[in-house]
């Protein structure tokens, strides 16, 4: 086992979500789920990031930001759609400026569904990112 | 040949090199005389140093029956002359009262007959100290001639506004040269001073080249500040003539002086200070930053200002000990710590360099001032260090000013990616500068070790006074370096830039530059060699350890520092090397140095460093150090006078 | 044991003594803000996954200064115990912190450098007092050396108290908490997002960890030789005021550059300052 | 509408202390849907396009509030008509004409801070213009009698 | 002269939504700052098109994750005006005690991410802790930590027992208590009063000219508070509203943390004051479509929002617009941003509480 799975370190990033989606993920860091217990750390900066966690759906202005921010992330890198907006764009997806779920713009391994997601769903997405981000190193390594 | 006459040819052969260049106007061959002159004039220094040999100091006379008295007298009248002219034709009164008022003194001592008969043996004097600013001079000063052969052809293509005098220009940077050969092998005052009023006259023209109001309002500021220093080095004459042998400057400073000695050395010191540009007056030389760069590279490494703490180096042991010495070594140390409050606050590149001479010059006073074995060692390993690092500073800044039309240091960004060579001599100019395997910063090191040592409240201040200083030193200069050492992707224009630097200056630079990563090597074999021995027969002190440290520490440090282009080289060409565009919130773009604007469209990256705005006011530091320096100065005349 | 074994173990030993102060720092910070927090060795699995991710790298020139920048954190630690001048160790010691600056303001990105910008403030901010702490050491010694100071009969801190709380005040800078955190931060809510390391990754910026594990062994020797009558009482005292470091990284917010700058000077002008002059007056 | 008078009551409202409160826009289409008997707006486009032919236009509503007290003044214009900006009395209306501009394709003249349609940067330009109302309607209708 | 520019946002750490300023420096003084939106925008007005105004409150309770349950409310209030329905008292009670409750949620997480802007991590996880609570309150009673859906046009969904009421109220209590602690390091701690105090002060005469709203202006010294105006049962409550002089970030701070004890005792009113009983109604349903336009106003965490409804009797509703308190304090956070210091950027930009989703819909 490498040493990723011990130290999966996220960026979080809104896509256009409603904010619920969001509060969960910070609550996850918080102390009744406390994350950090199992080597998250929320990086805010897509350079030192593992795992990109997603909340909302795309449209038209944050389709590049999240295209960048994904670049910018070093391999082996992992992406986890946080809620339904995320994974298909949910209640919005017909609204005329939502572009529908990440997986438009960048691959998405891990969907989280909810909505908003609940922070078990969360942690579990990421558990199953680290799952996905060994595999990824042991493919490149 | 003989120790006597070849210094004689020393001090004359740039002399008569300025002479037949004055007469030449065509620029091929006065490109040629320059460089075959300053060639000359390099080997004649290194052959003086190699007659010299390891002797601790020889004394002699002028050749055959020289009127020296006479002589002096006319050169006098004529330097006066020329002042008292150039201020009537700019209209200008403060400077010809100073010249006057000093040649009424030269004239009174002798008609009046009051200036004893100088030992006709004892007229020169020269030392390892001498042998230093031999090399100083003879050595950088020649690269400076010949590097402005390329930047005296850009500056003018670049500014065709200002008539060209190039003819008078390196005329003058000769006779500059010969004249402060002259100052450092002086050992009877009144010549010295002839020497030193030379100097002034011949900055006071350099820093006025282009005679646009500006630059002439400047060099007239030079020119003030330094007769009036001029005029207490005259006044120290007059009270010296009345003491036996007190016009012999090695008599004078064989030891700590007394009585009615000390007022004379407190004017000297005065002399020094304004000539070193120390505060109260340091604006001088800022205003001399306004010359072309080589005139700056001139003034600060190896002329000009080191007559100044050469001057205050030879009354070192004659201040150690003395209330005189501290309060000299206080102006020195406030003036340091001031304008490394003001340099903090600067933005022109040429100002910066020129503060951090100020502040280095500063260091050197306060070492001569207290007048130990160990602070005199610092002195001149300053002196031999600053000389090199600056003058490649200087020389490079010219180069950089010339190419990318800009004085500010915040258009400097990404220089590396723009010029890569002339950024690595730029490195190796400043790391000369502060960063510890090197000259400057051992030399501080060993200042602070050697204050502890200095009793009383005043050692804590001195102390103090290092290590703010010293801090203030690194942030600036770390400014600088942020900005140099940074990457961009250039245009083709840019990456042409560098290709029209003149083939003079990448030698001249690069000699420089190899000069300064030499010295740091040979630290331990200089301070064996020449400084520490030096110091020890200054102050007839016992052996004793100068460098406290295994010189092969320092040398593992500077090869580990030299390294580093290397690895990254190699990390360039690593094929894992993986490039990636900086972050911007997510707003960066893959191309160019740009990022998305926030109300579209792309936005050039701009940085600007800080400048302490809001806690440390410029303006009002260097008005601060001014006032408090000028205090200090004036307790130390009046020390000398009521004190003894 | 000569000095020379003792700059050998340090090289080899700091690193595990700061990614286990790390380790620690981090469960304590958890416990007192309601969480339990990662387990002890997290630092080194986080410097072992750094190690182990491909690195993007902004320029060629970062990663030489980085690695010059551990290379030196380590050196200045060997230096120490090696028996060179202390006043010497000082000023490599700078030079190892300038080049954190220099690579990081190398980006020429906005974050990176407001970053490295923030970090030439406190090094302004914190350099004058590490000289007087040295000279202070020395003139109370008379040594001039690690060995020479232990080997003192003198005791450094009952004559240095002044140097000893500012000591508890600078070092905040240098363990990087609150509330002189600025230039880089190991929370991630900061107005300039990771300071100094925005544009690091992967090893790179496993270097700054590791040279920050370098500097806080050499923060520790320091305060051992305050404490230089006795090795294990200078540890304790190193971990009393790391204690305190963390407690009051978790009870105060981060202060801006400006208050940085007046107050660590501040402290050192007066406390080590009044200190120095106290010593010199009375003539030791 | 008359500029002069709909500026000089916006200027009493200022003077008065309203607060303003809201400016909104509705897009009216030709004929309401309900004309035609049918309960939504895709029914009534699968009615057919006749109804959602013919100019039509937009209401607006500057709303003003005092404590409790709520006001609106109410102008409707036709699509290619501008309206004077109020930012000369209500600073904050910029952010509303900057919107109502780039939703509705309404040009407001003078406005205090322009931020030259980067406000939200659509995907579909204007996405309350008439035309695109019209368009999605039909889409909607179209795809609503589509067999599954 | 050459200046620094820092790209703030979209995605910046400081500020989970994507927020976007040009910020122009010299050292870390804010020259200008050049604001834009428009990263989050959905477009969800239009979904009436598309959305029956029976189903249309569940959209409108996306617009935001924060104020969800005050959103489901104004949009059913709306309705209720325009279909002229009797809401049951007891149901206009619950409403009310719901809001209040969703108040103190949204300042508690505001304030956690407020001290987490200046670097006061401790006191972010302890707010959240706290917020928890709060959460566990909204699961118990509607079934959602964060979108509750328990509006209905015409009534509510769901009632709470007495004694589950009763239980609540002693909760809160409780946690009102433990928040004093809390509150007190926010209002006392000097590094807090360094950061906050005296930075991005909003004068009394500049929050009346650029039209801000809620704790925003109350802090500067005005009293207004749409509650004043007595709709929803507020009538029947006795309160002031939390008014501070100082203007600057400190005073907004301290506005918000007495609203949280402010809001714990208006629901204490509340839960005094409605009807007691098993089986109360909860609900009427309405009849018909909707016809008409209606403006309501309602004051949410973040201060006043007003929703414009419009129906035009067809299931689809003709116009829906709800303009949210953020989009009327962009404007003076603008004002602020301007000239204050980098360091300060995330505290001015923190204190109008901003819900970037809420403005953008």
């Amino acid at each position: 086992m490498s040493f990723f799975s011990r130290s999966p370190w996220i960026l979080h990033y809104d896509g256009s979500s409603c904010n619920g989606c969001d509060i969960e993920v910070l609550a996850c860091l918080t102390p009744l789920y406390d994350v950090e217990r199992f080597g998250v750390v929320n990086t805010g900066n897509p350079k030192h990031a593992d795992i990109l966690l997603v909340t909302g759906s795309v449209n038209e202005r944050n389709i590049e930001i999240v295209r960048n921010l994904y670049r910018q992330m070093p391999d082996p890198k992992v992406v986890v759609a946080v809620g339904a907006c995320a994974c298909s764009g949910g209640i919005f997806a017909r609204a005329y400026n939502v572009q529908g779920g990440i997986d438009k713009v960048i691959p998405v391994d891990v969907y989280v569904p909810g909505c908003a997601a609940r922070p078990e769903s969360i942690i579990d997405g990421v558990v199953q990112g680290i799952a996905a981000l060994e595999l990824k190193h042991r493919m490149t390594a | 040949m003989s120790l006597p006459s070849i210094v004689f040819a020393l001090v004359a052969l740039p002399a008569i090199v300025g002479a037949i260049l004055s007469l030449f106007t065509q620029a091929t061959l006065r490109n040629a005389i320059v460089v075959i002159g300053g060639l000359l004039v390099a080997a004649m220094a290194v052959a003086t140093v190699a007659t010299f040999g390891g002797a601790d100091g020889a004394f002699f006379g002028l050749p055959g029956n020289m009127a020296l008295g006479q002589t002096l007298i006319v050169v006098d009248f004529g330097l006066t002359a020329f002042v008292v002219a150039i201020s009537l034709k700019h209209r200008r009164v403060l400077a010809p009262i100073l010249a006057l008022a000093q040649f009424a003194i030269a004239l009174y001592l002798e008609v009046a007959g009051r200036l004893p008969e100088p030992d006709p043996q004892r007229l020169f004097w020269v030392d390892r100290l001498s042998m230093v600013m031999i090399l100083v001079i003879g050595l950088i000063g020649p690269l400076i001639c010949i590097n402005a052969i390329g930047y005296m052809r850009a500056y003018h293509r670049s500014s065709p506004m200002i008539q060209g005098r190039r003819t008078v220009f390196f005329s003058l940077l000769f006779v500059f040269l010969a004249a402060m050969f002259g100052l450092v092998v002086s050992n009877y005052l009144p010549l010295m001073l002839v020497f030193w009023e030379i100097t002034t006259i011949c900055s006071f023209l350099l820093i006025g080249y282009t005679r646009t109001d500006e630059t002439i309002g400047y060099a007239f500021r030079a020119l003030n500040m330094n007769l009036l220093g001029g005029l207490g080095f005259g006044v120290a004459i007059v009270l010296l003539s009345s003491q036996t042998g007190g016009l012999d400057l090695a008599i004078l400073t064989h030891g700590p002086a007394a009585g009615a000695l000390l007022p004379a050395i407190a004017l000297l010191a005065f002399a020094g200070i304004t000539k070193s540009a120390q505060m109260p007056f340091s604006s001088w030389l800022i205003g001399a930053m306004y010359a072309p760069s080589p005139t700056s590279a001139l003034l600060h490494s190896s002329t000009m200002v080191k007559a100044g703490v050469f001057l205050l180096l030879r009354l070192s042991p004659a201040m150690s000990g003395s209330t005189v010495g501290y309060l000299v070594a206080f102006v020195g140390l406030l003036t340091f710590l001031f304008v490394s409050l003001v340099a903090v606050t600067e933005q022109n590149t040429k100002k910066v360099l020129a503060y951090s001479t100020i502040g280095s010059l500063g260091l050197i006073v306060g070492c001569a001032g207290i007048g130990t074995p160990e602070l005199a060692w610092v002195g001149v390993m300053i002196i031999i260090f600053h000389a090199l690092a600056k003058s490649l500073l200087f020389l490079v800044i010219g180069t950089i000013e010339q190419r990318l039309y800009t004085k500010n240091m915040e258009n400097l960004d990404a220089l590396l990616s723009l010029m890569p060579r002339v950024s690595a001599l730029f490195l190796i100019g400043i790391s000369g500068m502060f960063i510890a395997p090197f000259g400057i910063a051992i030399a501080k090191w060993t200042a602070i070790r050697a204050f502890l040592s200095v009793p009383g409240p005043a050692g804590a201040a001195m102390i103090l006074i290092m290590a703010f200083g010293s801090s203030l030193t690194i942030f600036y200069w770390g400014k600088l370096l942020i900005k140099i050492l940074s990457a961009r992707r250039q245009t083709d224009y840019e990456r042409s830039i560098e290709n029209r630097v003149s083939r003079y200056e990448w030698l001249t630079e690069g000699a420089l530059a190899l000069g300064v990563i030499a010295a740091t090597a040979c630290v331990g074999l200089i301070s064996n060699q020449v400084v520490g021995p030096y110091a020890l027969t200054a102050f007839a002190a016992a052996p004793r350890v100068f460098l406290a440290i295994d010189p092969a520490i320092l040398l593992v440090m500077l090869s580990a520092t030299l390294l580093l282009p290397f690895v990254a080289v190699l990390s360039w060409l690593n094929p894992t090397y993986d490039h990636s565009d900086f972050y911007a919130s997510g707003r960066s773009a893959n191309v160019g140095h740009v990022m998305g604007a926030a109300l579209g469209g792309i936005k050039r990256v701009t940085l600007r460093n800080y400048y302490l705005d809001g806690v440390v006011s410029g303006g009002l530091m260097f008005r601060t150090g001014t006032v408090a320096c000028g205090a200090v100065l004036a307790a130390m005349v009046a020390a000398s006078v009521v004190i003894r | 044991m000569t000095p020379a074994i003792y700059a050998l173990l340090f090289v080899l030993l700091a690193p595990v003594f700061g990614g286990l102060l790390a380790g620690i720092d981090r469960i304590v910070s958890a416990r007192m803000q309601g969480r339990v927090g990662p387990p002890l060795l997290q630092p080194f699995y986080d410097v072992g996954k750094l190690l182990q991710k491909r690195t993007r790298q902004i320029n060629p020139i970062a990663e030489p200064l980085l690695i010059a920048h551990l290379g030196y954190m380590a050196a200045t630690g060997a230096l120490l115990l090696g028996g060179t001048d202390l006043i010497f160790t000082v000023f490599v010691y700078a030079l190892a912190a300038l080049l954190l600056v220099l690579a990081a303001g190398s980006a020429n990105s906005p974050f990176s450098f407001a970053g490295a910008e923030r970090e030439l403030v406190v090094l302004l901010a914190s350099e004058p007092f590490f000289i007087l702490m040295m000279v202070a050491v020395c003139k109370v010694t008379a040594a001039s050396t690690f060995g020479g100071v232990l080997a003192s009969s003198q005791l450094v801190a009952v004559q240095l108290p002044g140097v000893l709380l500012a000591f508890v005040v600078v070092a905040t800078i240098k363990l990087r908490k609150s509330p002189f955190d600025i230039s880089i931060s190991h929370h991630p809510h900061q107005e300039l997002v990771s300071g100094l390391t925005s544009d690091m990754s992967g090893r790179l910026l496993a270097y700054v960890e590791l040279a920050h594990w370098y500097e806080s062994a050499l923060l520790c020797a320091f305060m051992v030789l305050l404490f230089n009558w006795s090795v294990p009482l200078g540890l304790l005292a190193f971990a009393v005021a790391y204690a305190l470091e963390v407690l009051v990284d978790n009870a105060t917010s981060r202060i801006k550059w400006q208050l940085v700058l007046r107050s660590t000077w501040a402290a050192t002008l007066l406390l080590c300052g009044g200190n120095l002059l106290a010593l010199f007056v009375m003539g030791r | 509408m008359d500029t002069t008078a709909f500026l000089a009551r916006v200027e009493e409202y200022h003077r008065d202390g309203w607060r303003l409160a809201l400016i909104n826009v509705t897009t009216v289409l030709p004929a309401a849907p309900a004309a035609h008997g049918a309960q939504t707006a895709v029914e009534a486009a699968a009615v057919g396009a006749a109804p959602l032919d013919g100019p039509g236009v937009f209401e607006i509503a500057w709303g003003f509030a005092r404590g409790g007290e709520f006001k609106t003044i109410r102008e409707q214009i036709e699509q290619g008509q501008s309206v004077p900006s109020i930012s000369e009395f209500f600073g904050a209306a910029f952010l509303y004409e900057n919107e109502i501009r780039e939703l509705f394709g309404i040009n407001v003249t003078g406005m205090g801070v322009d931020l030259k349609g980067q406000l939200y940067k659509t995907a579909t330009r204007v996405p309350f213009s008439h035309g695109a109302v019209k368009a999605r309607l039909a889409a909607l209708a179209a795809s609503a009698v589509k067999p599954s | 002269m050459k200046r620094t520019t820092i790209p703030f946002g979209p995605q910046h750490p400081v500020l989970p939504e994507p927020l976007v300023l040009d910020l122009i420096l010299e050292d870390e003084k804010v020259i200008d700052a050049i604001p834009t939106i428009g990263y989050i925008h959905r477009g969800l007005e239009m979904m009436v098109e598309r959305v029956e105004y029976t189903e249309m409150g569940f959209v409108v309770e996306r617009i935001c994750g924060i104020c969800s349950f005050m959103h489901g409310m104004g949009y059913c209030v709306s309705l209720e005006a325009i279909m002229n329905v009797e809401v049951p008292e007891r149901a206009r009670w619950l409403r009310l005690v719901w809001a209040e409750i969703s108040r103190i949620q949204s300042h508690l997480l505001w304030l956690g991410l407020g001290a987490d802007a200046f670097g006061f991590e401790n006191l972010f996880m302890h707010c959240w802790r706290m917020r928890e609570q709060i959460l566990d309150i909204f699961e118990k009673t509607t079934g959602g930590r964060i979108i509750h859906s328990v509006n209905r046009i015409g009534g509510v969904k769901r009632d709470i027992a007495d004694s589950e009421l009763a239980a609540i109220l002693a909760e809160l209590q409780e946690l009102g208590a433990a928040f004093k602690e809390t509150a007190r390091v926010f209002g006392t701690d000097p590094s807090i009063a360094h950061r906050l105090g005296g930075v991005g002060v909003l004068t009394k005469a500049d929050a009346l000219a650029v039209d801000a709203v809620g704790p925003m202006v109350r802090a500067s010294g005005i009293a207004t508070d749409t509650r004043l105006g007595g709709a929803f049962m507020y009538d029947q409550i006795d309160f002031e509203p939390v008014v501070e002089t100082a203007g600057d970030c400190l005073a907004r701070v301290l506005v918000r943390l007495r609203e949280v004890d402010q809001s714990i005792d208006i629901i204490r009113q509340a839960i005094d004051k409605m009807p007691k009983g098993e089986g109360l109604p909860i609900e009427n349903r309405p009849r018909g479509l909707p016809s008409g336009e209606v403006f309501t106003r309602l004051e949410q965490p973040r201060g006043e929002v007003v929703y414009y409804v419009k129906a035009n009797g067809t299931k689809n509703l003709e116009r829906f617009r709800a303009r949210t308190p953020t989009f009327a304090n962009i404007p003076a956070m603008i004002k602020l941003v301007k000239g204050c210091d980098l360091a300060d950027v995330p505290n001015i930009i923190l204190t109008i509480d901003p819900c970037i989703s809420c403005t953008e819909r």
